[in-house]
């Protein structure tokens, strides 16, 4: 039957779900590796390098630094990004279409230009290695997600359920409180989740502004991929990916999380 | 153009004559647009209103005004005698029926129905009784703890409607709140909103471009064209007597007719002379109208006479369309078409193509116009 | 009082702490120091650039050819010598920026090579050219920008038939191009010293202080020897940082450093030749450092780190054009 | 909107609305793109040094030096590559996630866009596991005996556009998928009614309609390409020069900024033109 | 249940009695929904059938059975005497036009006409004569550049048309193509598919679930009803001779009450008798229907008895609803209600609420059906 899939279609994809999937599958056997070196399979087992990880003192800093970047930029970009959306789409005014290019601009250009672009004036500004430059940083990757999505919420939101409320006695403020903002919640959710995950995996950008003693994780384990083989790198990675499930689920029993990444 | 009871008969004087008041009320949008103009309506307290237009004729606009949602730009807008033109709408004590419902997706129907007694400090506690009756008003009574996605587009209407009357507006405004039901559903609404309204006693603007709608439900009908008021008074007023070509037209079905006003309540159209009022004038250029169904068709008598009594016209039957409740012939009068409709009989004679016949109506069926078209 | 010192990380970092600061605390107890571990000289450079009007940090521990960079852009200050009384003990090479670099460690490009397949020591760069070697050779070259890869050239060169690099690299890169072919990787993950222990490649280059390291750390899978051609050292120099507070401390610091006390102790931890010549290492230690043996020195090649700076590009350009390429 | 809010007011709000917006963009994009345009001319003495001068050289020895080439070439063939074989991986996802029934489709819609927060860098560490000479594949393939000594599947080009276009296909599908929102089955039943069989219908129904998403797609993946160089520099062995490599050796090994932002300029014109030819061909197909 | 011809008046014997023909056609769907069952139905080459019948009751799937969209599970399709069933969509050569017109958005509308002509081989060129006689066939010549999102609903629905006339397929399918154009498209748009219909002569299945639409334009009707065919028939018959409850009550509005049958042609409702055809049965409940509009009214002449001229019973009016072209009673009948509609007239008695009046209707106009509600 038409717009149906034959067998030959469900194998391909199978296979390149298998190919998509290969590279995060298979360092959850190599994190129980007891070897002192990569090997594969491993020749003994164990949970060494889980406990390696643990102790790893850089590492558990670079945690350390990554959350709480990563709650900082999340609240900040929500402060920052929900106005800003707000305004767009509330609001005729001129220029407004291209305010939103340049706010969401970002989203687009090369990563390595803007880390490369933010490292030279952050170098003049004192910024560079700093928490504040990190969160300024950070906060340009993550506020153009932040304002797409919003503004989709915002212009999706149910037509006229403000003018009915208004029309039952609330005051704009009630308005904004009652109906506006809990209409706007997945959105919320969904902006804050991506803010977080954008600025907890963020390297690129993160390489060119963090300095000795400010490093996040992804920029730690980029390090230690270079400089380092063991399996402690899988058993790191086991945890992020544990983490980043949980994530997901979580997103997924409150909103749905396909509604959260999709557009 | 103020509506005075005299002019219709079934227009009643109630307390208050012009409980809600407009007068030269107009609203010209920011870009220039000038959506409504110089719109004089008053509408008697405890009366419905159906305010019937075209698509883009201002009606949407003219509610949203006296709502508040958009300000009026020109003239006043009286609720009791008092203006309310510059209050903001959350204190203009008004119930808005959206087409699209409105609901408040994130609130059960109790909720929402509760949302506007909140707002006037009623707390939840008392306010329980009057959200029963609300719902049981609307036929929907048990539904609150329900989200208004899982009600049907039939129950969202009510539920509209039960939140916009729990608080006991002082005029309740629709917007064309039946035009996403399907028609079974919307001829039920039509009654229960009628009777609703008739025992409430509450004043209510009612916007609608479906005739049969206005015609049915409200006690006054306004019909608007182009933002501006064509005509206003009892269904009858409006399509026994429409004062125009546009309002002949918009309201029911017509034929219509190239005439020649030959004299006094006397025209031509084509060779053929008929009997109709013409409102003084006695000569020039006119359209004539007359309704399918005025039409009598009877055996070629070979009476083409034009008497006072009546108006006669040979003709030959082009088509004949069966339609189950209704049979339509079209027919050739001099050139002219002419569309008749019966009822169908189970028996009786029933005209075929080819056949002539006699077409007559009464002179008070035929309506004479400036050349307006 | 606390300083900082700014280096290189990992195990360097840790060895260094535990041979030389801990040491130089304990004596010195008004005197705190910090380590600052950075990726690589350049990152230092960066930083010190960065912080050009107001370090925080008081000394740096990186390469030669950077300190160059630094000292001509003001970014190190001039140690007038006589506060450093262990100067006068070091060796001469690498003492060409006096009082704004001083030699700290020395280390010699030497060959890594797996033990499995090298039952005994190849005591010839030559080895890397041999056949049997096809896809299982690391030449860690960052593109031609490394140390390694500049001290190869220069090896190279001389195994040609010419001495001068200043003058001529051209046979040194012709012989460089025949061994790209056998090349498994210019970029090794994590480093060659590993990929070898771990059977992935059968020899490199690298350097010795590392390769004992790992000799130690990989039940002596991995080990390194300094061929028979001769080699070229690389040398860590300390400097304190221009404008930097606590000059007095700082200098403390580095006298002691280059002390033939903590040379030693840093020795026997990781292997670094002593650049101080009255250090005293034990037999064990000193075998394993190719730097202490004469007969080795005397077989060194010179290499004028003030020039290598000009030279660079020259290098750069041949590694990516010529020599990377050609093992496609 | 609602009444009764004046102009002047309503000014004021909008101003103090994108205010804390507009301050983070003029800091960390706009002020760094016009000074990273800046210090493309400025010229820069030995080591890296920035002076007061301003010059073209930095693109001068750009454009004289054939090695830029290369890099630029390199650039375009791995992204165009890299571009392609996410589109041919993707696609069959995509109209798999079309026609898949709404039960299965949000669980498979999390599978393919759940590896975008897994960090590229854990995914390439993943492919270094799977691709080394000791990894999974030559281990299989050895054990099975098919080869004896492992074959070369990183360190090399080939490394890179296995691990680029792994990482990159779930952005590709994302676009795809929004795409896919124009394809309706009615217009495939109405292409079968009016002749066309399977190929056909594909070709100038399914294809075109999801052209929007294709175009979408490429030139995010494209420009992710282009800009990518950390999987290039963990699984490329030190042969593959980009000019993403490149700007981040010239601006972190090398500290030569001056070099670097002409580089990325370089780059920046490249992104340019991608997104002008996206914007011309994406307007064939609205 | 096969039509026969001698059924109804204006079945046309053609060339090929049964061009197109269902035989005991069923579809199951896969979760095991029985969408058809058993199905016959012979279309006469050149005419239109209208498919009529609520919501889900199978119009669509019997169409697409026959596209060969999805494949039938029983019975077989011919086309020309020839099993089609088995046939891809591709081969089958139908035309189909869908609901929402299908057009395929990235082509001009010339691309659209002229992809069927490129599936069958003719180059563009050649093809070119063809699609602008298509689109001056539905009215749209000129137009050929434009892409249907430029188009209004009605402009896209004729380019639908075009495209599937074009390629002069042997069958043509539409499923309800008028149901998304406002009233006044949906009249014009009636017309002009079936002249065209008629001119090219071609064998049309017309689904729809207006009844209007399904009188008006088809040769034949066949109403559906839970996968059934509940009865085939010309437009007259279906009205006038609805063979079941679900018919009379689906086609028209009609009046139901509950009955028994007293004798031969006699039945009662409540304490009145009327006489009606009750088909040979003497006794039993029953349901008994009489079309409002079949209803005469005259004052209250105490004529209450059951000729075999006449049905007549007296009733009280309830309610009197005015909607322009009609005017309806409901009428209080010993305990039942009536409704009746007449069209309004402009002079003449006008009956009001409370009044006392005689209803009265021909026997031939009752109905009377097993106690199937
Ligand atoms: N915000 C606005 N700005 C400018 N013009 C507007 C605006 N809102 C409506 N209009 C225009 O004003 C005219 C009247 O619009 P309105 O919505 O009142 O029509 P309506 O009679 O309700 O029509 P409909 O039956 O289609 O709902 C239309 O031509 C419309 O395009
Ligand atoms: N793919 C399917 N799988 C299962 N059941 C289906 C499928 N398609 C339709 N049905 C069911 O078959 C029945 C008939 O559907 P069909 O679309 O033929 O109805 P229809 O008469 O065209 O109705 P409508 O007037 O609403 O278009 C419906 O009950 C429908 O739910
Ligand atoms: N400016 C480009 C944005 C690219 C976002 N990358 C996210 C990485 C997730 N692994
Ligand atoms: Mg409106
Ligand atoms: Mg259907």
């Amino acid at each position: 039957m038409i717009g149906h899939m034959s067998l030959p279609l469900k194998i391909v994809v199978f296979l390149l779900y298998l190919f998509l999937l290969a590279p995060v599958l298979v360092v959850v056997p190599l994190s129980f590796s007891a070897d002192s070196f990569l090997v594969f399979p491993p020749e003994s087992w164990g949970i060494r390098w889980y406990r390696a990880m643990f102790q790893h003192e850089g590492l558990m800093q670079a945690l350390k630094v990554s959350l709480w970047l990563g709650a900082v930029v999340t609240v900040l970009s929500l402060l920052i990004g929900v106005p800003a959306a707000y305004a767009l789409k509330r609001f005729e005014f001129p220029g407004r279409d291209f305010l939103m290019s340049v706010f969401t601009a970002p989203l687009l250009l090369p990563s390595i230009v803007l880390g490369l672009a933010i490292l030279l004036v952050f170098v003049q500004m004192r910024l560079l290695g700093s928490y504040t430059g990190l969160v300024i940083a950070h906060l340009i990757v993550t506020t153009p997600y932040v304002i797409r999505i919003m503004a989709t919420a915002f212009s999706t939101l149910p037509p006229f359920v403000e003018e009915a409320a208004t029309m039952l006695g609330a005051s704009p403020l009630t308005v904004f409180r009652r109906i506006t903002l809990p209409l706007m919640m997945p959105g919320f959710i969904a902006s804050a989740a991506l803010s977080f995950l954008m600025s907890f995996d963020e390297v690129v950008i993160s390489l060119f502004v963090t300095g000795p003693n400010v490093r996040t994780l992804p920029v730690e384990i980029f390090d230690y991929v270079e400089s380092r083989t063991d399996p402690m790198t899988a058993a790191v990675s086991v945890a992020l990916i544990l983490a980043t499930l949980l994530v997901i689920v979580v997103l997924e029993r409150t909103l749905g999380f396909s509604k959260a990444v999709g557009k | 153009m103020t509506y005075s009871p005299a002019l219709g008969p079934s227009a009643v004087v109630e307390a208050d004559p012009a409980f809600l008041s407009l007068s030269s009320v107009g609203k010209i949008y920011p870009n220039g647009y000038k959506a409504v103009v110089d719109l004089d309506i008053d509408v008697p307290q405890g009366q419905m209103l159906g305010l019937l237009g075209p698509s883009g004729c201002g009606k949407t606009t003219t509610l949203r005004m006296i709502a508040g949602l958009v300000p009026n730009t020109a003239g006043h807008i009286r609720v009791g005698g008092q203006d309310v033109s510059r209050e903001p709408p959350h204190r203009r004590d008004m119930g808005l029926v959206f087409q699209s419902y409105a609901l408040f997706p994130h609130m059960t129907v109790a909720e929402n129905v509760a949302f506007g007694l909140e707002m006037r400090g009623i707390s939840r506690r008392d306010a329980r009784d009057q959200i029963e009756e609300a719902l049981e008003m609307v036929r929907l009574p048990g539904l609150g703890s329900r989200k208004p996605r899982e009600l049907s587009g039939g129950q969202q209407q009510r539920v509209s409607l039960a939140r916009a009357l729990v608080i006991r507006p002082r005029i309740l405004l629709l917007d064309e709140p039946l035009s996403n039901l399907d028609a079974k559903l919307r001829d039920e609404m039509r009654v229960e909103i009628r009777e609703i309204q008739k025992r409430l006693k509450i004043t209510t603007l009612f916007v609608t471009h479906d005739q049969v709608e206005a015609l049915t439900m409200c006690d006054l009908v306004g019909v608007m064209h182009g933002g501006k008021l064509a005509q206003l008074g009892s269904p009858e007023d409006i399509y026994e007597r429409p004062n125009s070509l546009f309002v002949a037209e918009f309201v029911g079905r017509t034929n219509k007719f190239p005439a020649r006003i030959t004299g006094r309540d006397k025209i031509a159209i084509g060779s053929e002379t008929f009997s109709a009022d013409t409102r003084g004038r006695l000569s020039g250029d006119a359209v004539a109208t007359v309704r399918p169904h005025r039409i009598a068709l009877t055996p070629d008598r070979d009476r083409g006479i034009v008497s006072n009594q009546t108006n006669a016209v040979r003709g030959r039957v082009l088509r004949v369309t069966y339609i189950g409740d209704v049979i339509q012939y079209d027919l050739d009068i001099g050139g002219q078409e002419l569309k008749v409709e019966h009822h169908t009989l189970s028996s009786g004679p029933r005209h075929v193509e080819g056949e002539m016949l006699m077409c007559e109506w009464a002179p008070a069926d035929m309506f004479v116009y400036g050349d307006e078209a | 009082e606390e300083i900082t010192v700014m280096g290189y990380r990992g195990a360097f970092e840790e060895n260094y702490v535990k041979a030389v600061i801990r040491p130089f605390e304990a004596a010195h107890p008004d005197i705190k120091v910090k380590y600052f571990g950075v990726q690589n000289a350049a990152t230092s450079l960066g930083n010190m650039r960065a912080q050009k009007d107001a370090p925080a940090v008081n000394a740096v521990i990186y390469d030669l050819s950077v300190a160059k960079i630094a000292s001509e852009e003001g970014l190190v200050e001039d140690i007038p010598l006589d506060k450093l009384p262990n100067y006068a003990d070091l060796y001469d090479i690498g003492k060409d920026l006096d009082g704004k670099a001083i030699p700290l460690t020395y280390d010699t490009l030497s060959l890594i090579y797996n033990t499995r397949v090298y039952p005994t020591a190849p005591d010839s760069w030559e080895e890397l050219w041999n056949k049997s070697n096809d896809g299982m050779v690391i030449l860690p070259a960052q593109g031609g920008g490394d140390i390694q890869a500049i001290l190869l050239t220069i090896v190279a060169n001389r195994m040609a038939g010419e001495e001068d690099y200043k003058k001529n690299i051209r046979p040194g890169v012709e012989k460089l191009i025949t061994v790209a072919p056998l090349v498994q990787t210019w970029e090794p993950k994590p480093d060659a010293y590993t990929l070898v222990a771990d059977g992935t490649a059968n020899i490199s280059i690298g350097y010795n202080a590392r390769s004992q390291f790992f000799f130690d750390s990989t039940e002596k899978r991995v080990s390194s020897v300094s061929p028979k051609e001769g080699t070229a050292a690389q040398i860590n120099v300390i400097s304190q940082i221009a404008k930097s507070p606590d000059a007095e401390a700082t200098q403390t610091f580095i006298n002691y450093a280059i002390s033939p006390e903590a040379q030693a102790n840093f020795a026997k931890a990781m292997f670094y030749a002593p650049t101080n010549s009255k250090t005293e290492l034990d037999q064990e230690t000193s075998a394993r450092i190719p730097f202490t043996d004469p007969e080795k020195r005397k077989n060194l090649i010179n290499v004028d780190w003030m020039a290598i700076g000009d030279l660079r590009e020259t290098f750069l350009t041949a590694w990516r054009r010529e020599i990377i390429p050609a093992g496609r | 909107m609602t009444a009764g809010v004046s102009a002047r007011s309503t000014r004021w709000l909008i101003l103090a609305l994108l205010l804390p917006m507009a301050a983070v963009n003029l800091l960390a994009f706009i002020l760094p793109m016009a000074r990273l345009g800046m210090i493309s001319l400025l010229e820069s003495r030995a080591g890296g040094v920035l002076t007061d001068t301003f010059t073209l050289g930095n693109y001068i020895s750009f454009f004289t030096d054939y090695f830029s080439y290369q890099l630029i070439w390199n650039s375009l063939v791995m992204s165009f590559i890299v571009t392609l074989g996410t589109l041919i991986a993707a696609y069959p996802i995509a109209l798999f996630l079309h026609r898949v029934n709404p039960r299965w489709r949000n669980i498979l819609f999390v599978i393919t866009v759940s590896p975008l927060l897994v960090s590229s860098v854990v995914r390439t560490y993943g492919w270094m596991v799977i691709l080394g000479n000791q990894g999974l594949v030559n281990g299989l393939l050895m054990q099975v005996g098919i080869v004896d000594s492992p074959i070369r599947l990183m360190n090399n080009t080939l490394g890179v556009y296995i691990g680029m276009i792994e990482i990159l296909i779930p952005y590709m599908a994302l676009a795809l998928i929004a795409g896919f929102g124009r394809l309706d089955a009615v217009y495939e039943e109405a292409a079968a009614t009016l002749g066309a069989n399977a190929f056909v219908r594909f070709r100038r129904v399914i294809l075109p309609l999801t052209m929007p998403g294709v175009l979408l797609g490429c030139l995010l993946v494209f420009v992710l390409a282009i800009s990518s160089f950390i999987t290039p520099k963990l699984l490329g062995g030190g042969r593959v020069f980009l000019l993403a490599t490149e700007i981040y050796d010239q601006a972190v090994v090398q500290l030569a900024w001056t070099k670097a932002a002409a580089t990325s300029v370089i780059v920046l014109v490249i992104f340019g033109l991608a997104l002008a030819l996206y914007s011309r061909q994406s307007r064939r197909y609205e």
